[in-house]
């Protein structure tokens, strides 16, 4: 085991604890700081599948983004401890069954997946390719995106402004 | 749209001209002192601390009867026939013995109204103005110039007196 | 759609950076938006008026002085003037002289206070010690002449507690000469600063007809647009031998009556008392300022009620004598107090920065508020 | 690169990787945090025609010392009702923001923490996690002014970085690199090369690109003072309304962390413009070293400019911070949405046009 595998092994052990804790915690605002150390492992998880772009959108979007808006809704809630978000079980048999065969699947595919095991000392720079693919290859598909994130952005204007 | 622009360039405008002024100062000596090193002279009509020259007073309580918040306190004891006070510098005859003159620094507001009653001027302001103290009671300042024992002794001596005079009174009452 | 809020209540005070002093507002809250505002005084009340009635009539001068302690010189005229209207004396031309530019140069050095805080209040810190610069150079005018810096005990019944120092008028003139710049210079610093303006212009705008309906006086009311001073329309001492102007609220950078207005009003007062203060002192007559003053101060039986424009407006003392050595009852109509009223009026609908903005142009001094 | 030849001189990734790390916070953020606040407060004094501290030391320069060892002393005091947990962690989070910045700050050519492909988006990334810490500071305190300033302080951080990276992004595009390493590089050793002035290519572009990096140039400066919380964007910690904001409740070394953070990103900032439009590391003058000859003398003198530069314009945030109001919260906002963020977007569109012309 080298310098590598414990940095891995690091933050993953940060990102499943904290995302446990985010689950368990009974003080929302807890838990949406645990998101924080989320977030952060899987960036650094990102960095080390040499993933570089990613991981640094990941922390701008992720954590300088969606987690603060979190952060600013949980907080301005006025119940915030004991939130009791369990409901009664109901369905208990079909949920069972929902959720092995989601866990199968995704099992199966961990298993198969050709992994590329890469060897961290050649990194490459990525931003320079993510750019050509994603306006040469995926234009459509990044235009069509940019589309469906303005409509969503205008119509969240219009319902606030209502 | 002409307001726009007006207001990014009136901000531009105001903040380089708060700028030029703040700049200036930079360089401008400053106006204030190194306080315990360096102090400023004080007007010769300067109000601090009090002070009594115990030599002038006759205590005759007008200063402790100006004062606002009743700071002064004076305790006089009459003297005896033959007893001889002096006089004050400035030629009345002293015909009390103060055996206590406390001024309470704590409860003194400055005002200097006792100074001007005071008929021979030995009550006055000083410009001694640093005089901090830990203990509120330090800040209570005897002037009378008696020792306790001398103190104890005249105020003995006119109970003594007055008692012999009482005497005396009543014998002569007797007598009658 | 509307969302259900709640609202906040945040504790101001007693003890905040910018109460000026020990007041303590409770605001309530939407968000940031203020629906409420509830000034609680009494931090600082010291029996002002209970003390008067157990003292003798010149003990009382320097308990007036720690009322508005920015401005005692304009409380003790107020004070004074009153019981020498009670007991009907004359006082010679050259301590009405005095007096007045002792109180308008209090009024600089107040109304330099109330600017620089307001400066510090909003943000900018620099201006509020040039103008606490100037200001010392006002007190230590204050020190020349009777020793003190802040509570003065100056102004007597019937005269002066001392002449003039024989460097005053040199002094002051210097400091005039060398104050107009300075002002011009915190116009261009603070006065006419963008950030400075937005905050200020249409933020607490106060209306001409509220403002007389809740009392206000001062440059508040003036601010309103009102050309009310009682230097002019209720003439004391000799107000009325000097020419000068009492500026008004004229919304230049906003609305009449908001707080750009009210602080922009001050400056110019400022302005127009070096105006008086130049005219006196080359106007100042000879003679004995301690000629008048009474061997026993011993009223007859009456009432008097004597009002001065101090800097923060119309400063009241109702003194009844029953033929003693010491008043019956003084009452104080202290402006302060009836210039706060008005926050709530104010604040409402604003934001918790505007209260910090809408206060301090309201410039109270709690001294005075509580007594 | 410093890492390389740690790595070589001790043969050890680990060892080399750990001073790296390190440097920074000791070469650099604490003796700059101990002269920052110094300055900040001589310059207060002097403009205010005052002398600023004078006690200790030759005219007071041991007086951050002294302030730091009162500040180590401290009761550190936590109140009752205080969310323990994250009234601990929120300091070392907001500190930790502003020092992972440093690792892609090209201090010279050769002290250089790491030199990233993505430099300038690292920092801008990792300055998100201040925002973090300053609201869990906010609402840890449990109180009600240190949970508006950590409010008002996360909008205000989030809506100016919009600007910010508009003005990034346009010299990205001018230039094809986010690396500050190749930035400072490219940007060569005489101020002509500078962004500021257009860039080192002369061509026609050159010239008419300068009012526009002006433009830039003044944005990226604005934006980045909103984003340290200085005046006139102290919003967040503005002493007359909101007592201190999020570090109300903080007393001895946390409040030093939070204060050492402050000053921290101060200069992280100013570097990010520096690096950007100033040549960054990059001497305007050309080299003493190359003129005499001594190699080793050049990532000195590297060193030396940058922080000159990114000293200077910390000045300037001091300057401005004791000459300027500050601003209200609605109108903050409508700086950054309503001016910075429209401007900076023609600006990127003009630099786009002129840089393919």
């Amino acid at each position: 085991m080298n310098t590598y595998d414990l940095i891995f092994y690091l933050f993953a052990a940060v990102t499943i604890l904290s995302a446990l804790m985010v689950v368990t915690h009974k003080n929302i605002v807890h838990s949406a700081f645990y998101l924080l150390f989320t977030f952060f492992g899987v960036a650094g998880l990102y960095v080390l599948l040499a993933a570089d772009f990613i991981a640094i959108v990941q922390l701008i979007v992720y954590v300088g983004g969606i987690l603060i808006l979190l952060l600013f809704g949980v907080m301005l809630t006025n119940k915030i401890t004991n939130v009791e978000i369990r409901t009664g079980t109901i369905n208990l048999v079909p949920a069972v069954i929902g959720v092995g065969l989601f866990a199968g699947a995704l099992l199966a595919s961990v298993v198969n997946s050709p992994w590329k095991i890469k060897n961290p000392e050649h990194t490459v720079p990525t931003t320079k390719l993510l750019g050509t693919l994603l306006l040469q290859e995926y234009l459509l598909i990044f235009e069509l995106l940019g589309i469906v994130l303005l409509i969503a952005l205008i119509g969240a204007a219009s319902i606030a402004r209502k | 749209m002409r307001a726009y622009f007006n207001n990014i360039f009136t901000a531009l405008i105001t903040i380089f001209v708060g700028m030029k002024v703040t700049l200036r100062h930079l360089f401008t000596p400053s106006v204030t002192i190194q306080y315990p090193d360096v102090k400023l002279p004080l007007p010769e009509r300067e109000r601090n601390r009090l002070y009594v020259n115990m030599d002038d007073c006759i205590g005759c309580d007008q200063c402790a009867r100006a004062c606002p918040v009743n700071c002064i306190e004076i305790e006089t004891v009459k003297s005896l026939p033959g007893e001889d006070l002096g006089k004050t510098s400035n030629g009345k005859k002293k015909a009390l013995w103060v055996t206590k003159f406390t001024i309470d620094f704590a409860k003194c507001c400055y005002c200097q109204l006792c100074v001007f009653p005071c008929p021979t001027e030995c009550i006055y302001m000083t410009d001694v103005y640093e005089f901090s103290e830990y203990d509120r009671n330090n800040l209570i300042y005897d002037f009378a110039t008696l020792t306790p024992q001398e103190r104890q002794e005249k105020i003995e001596n006119f109970r003594k007196f007055s008692e012999e005079k009482e005497k005396q009174k009543a014998k002569t009452d007797k007598s009658e | 759609m509307s969302v259900r809020t709640e609202e906040m209540v945040l504790n101001m005070g007693p003890q905040h950076p910018s109460t000026h002093g020990v007041l303590r507002l409770e605001l309530t809250l939407d968000g940031e938006i203020i629906t409420k505002v509830v000034p609680h005084i009494g931090y600082l009340h010291r029996c002002f008026e209970k003390h008067c009635e157990v003292m003798s009539y010149p003990q009382v001068i320097p308990y007036t002085d720690r009322m508005d302690y920015l401005a005692a010189m304009g409380n003790e005229l107020g004070y004074v003037i009153g019981v020498e209207k009670l007991l009907r004396i004359q006082v010679p031309e050259r301590v009405e002289y005095i007096r007045v530019i002792m109180a308008e140069l209090q009024r600089i050095a107040s109304h330099l206070v109330a600017i620089g805080t307001y400066g510090a209040d909003i943000g900018a810190f620099t201006p509020f010690l040039y103008c606490f610069r100037d200001r010392e150079r006002i007190l230590n005018l204050f020190e020349i002449t009777c020793g003190a810096r802040l509570l003065y005990n100056y102004i007597w019944v019937g005269g002066l507690s001392h002449d003039l120092h024989p460097d005053f008028v040199r002094l002051t003139k210097e400091f005039i000469k060398e104050f107009k710049p300075n002002l011009r210079e915190l116009n261009n610093l603070l006065t006419y600063n963008k950030i400075f303006i937005d905050r200020t212009a249409n933020v607490g705008i106060l209306p001409l007809e509220t403002a007389i309906n809740f009392g206000v006086t001062g440059p508040m009311l003036r601010a309103s647009g009102l050309k009310w001073d009682l230097r002019k329309d209720d003439t004391y001492s000799v107000y009325n031998k000097f020419d000068f102007d009492i500026p008004i609220g004229e919304g230049k950078m906003g609305t009449v009556g908001d707080s750009w207005d009210r602080y922009y009003v001050r400056v110019l007062e400022m302005e127009e008392s070096l105006k008086i203060i130049e005219q006196a002192i080359e106007t100042l007559p000879d003679g004995d300022v301690t000629s008048a003053i009474p061997k026993k101060i011993k009223p007859p039986v009456g009432h008097v009620y004597s009002r001065v424009e101090n800097p923060r407006g119309e400063l009241g003392y109702f003194i009844i004598s029953d033929g003693s050595t010491s008043p019956f009852r003084v009452k104080v109509r202290a402006p302060s107090f009836v210039n706060l009223q008005i926050m709530d009026e104010l604040c409402r609908g604003h934001l918790v920065a505007d209260v910090i903005a809408i206060l301090g142009s309201v410039d109270i001094v709690l001294g005075e508020v509580d007594r | 690169m410093i890492y390389d030849f740690l790595n070589d001189l001790t043969g050890s990734p680990f060892i080399a990787g750990t001073i790296t790390a390190l440097l920074p916070l000791f070469a650099f953020i604490l003796p700059f945090a101990l002269f920052a606040v110094l300055l900040e407060r001589k310059v207060a004094g002097h403009m205010q025609d005052r002398l600023g501290p004078m006690r200790v030391g030759y005219h007071g320069i041991l007086q951050t010392v002294a302030d730091i060892i009162k500040l180590i002393q401290k009761e550190d005091i936590i109140a009752r009702n205080n969310d323990k947990l994250l009234f601990n962690i929120a300091p070392v989070l907001t500190f930790a923001g502003s020092y992972a910045a440093f690792a892609a700050i090209p201090f010279s050519s050769v002290f250089l923490g790491a030199n990233i492909d993505l430099g300038i988006f690292y920092i801008i990334a990792v300055t998100g996690l201040v925002v973090a810490g300053i609201l869990m500071a906010g609402w840890a305190s449990n109180n009600k002014y240190s949970l508006l300033g950590a409010m008002r302080s996360a909008a205000q951080i989030i809506s100016y970085e919009i600007p910010t990276i508009l003005v990034v992004l346009s010299i990205v595009m001018l230039t094809g690199t986010m690396s500050l390493y190749d930035l400072s590089e490219s940007q060569t050793s005489y101020f002509w090369n500078w962004y500021l002035l257009g860039g080192p290519e002369f061509e026609i572009q050159k010239f008419l690109l300068i009012p526009f990096m002006l433009i830039g140039f003044l944005i990226i400066y604005i934006s980045t003072l909103a984003e340290v919380n200085r005046t006139p964007f102290d919003i967040p910690e503005a002493e007359s309304e909101l007592v201190s904001g999020y570090h109300t409740e903080y007393s001895g070394m946390k409040f030093a962390m939070f204060f050492l953070a402050e000053y921290a990103n101060m200069f992280a900032v100013s570097a990010i413009v520096v690096a950007l439009f100033l040549g960054g590391y990059q001497s305007p003058f050309g080299y003493l070293g190359n003129l005499l000859n001594i190699n080793w003398l050049i990532p000195l003198e590297q060193f030396f400019w940058f922080t000159f530069k990114g000293i200077f314009f910390v000045f300037v945030q001091m300057w401005l911070r004791w000459t300027l109001p500050r601003l209200r919260v609605d109108q903050l906002m409508a700086a950054s949405w309503k001016y910075l963020i429209p401007i900076a977007f023609f600006n990127l569109l003009i630099i786009g046009i002129i840089s393919i012309l």
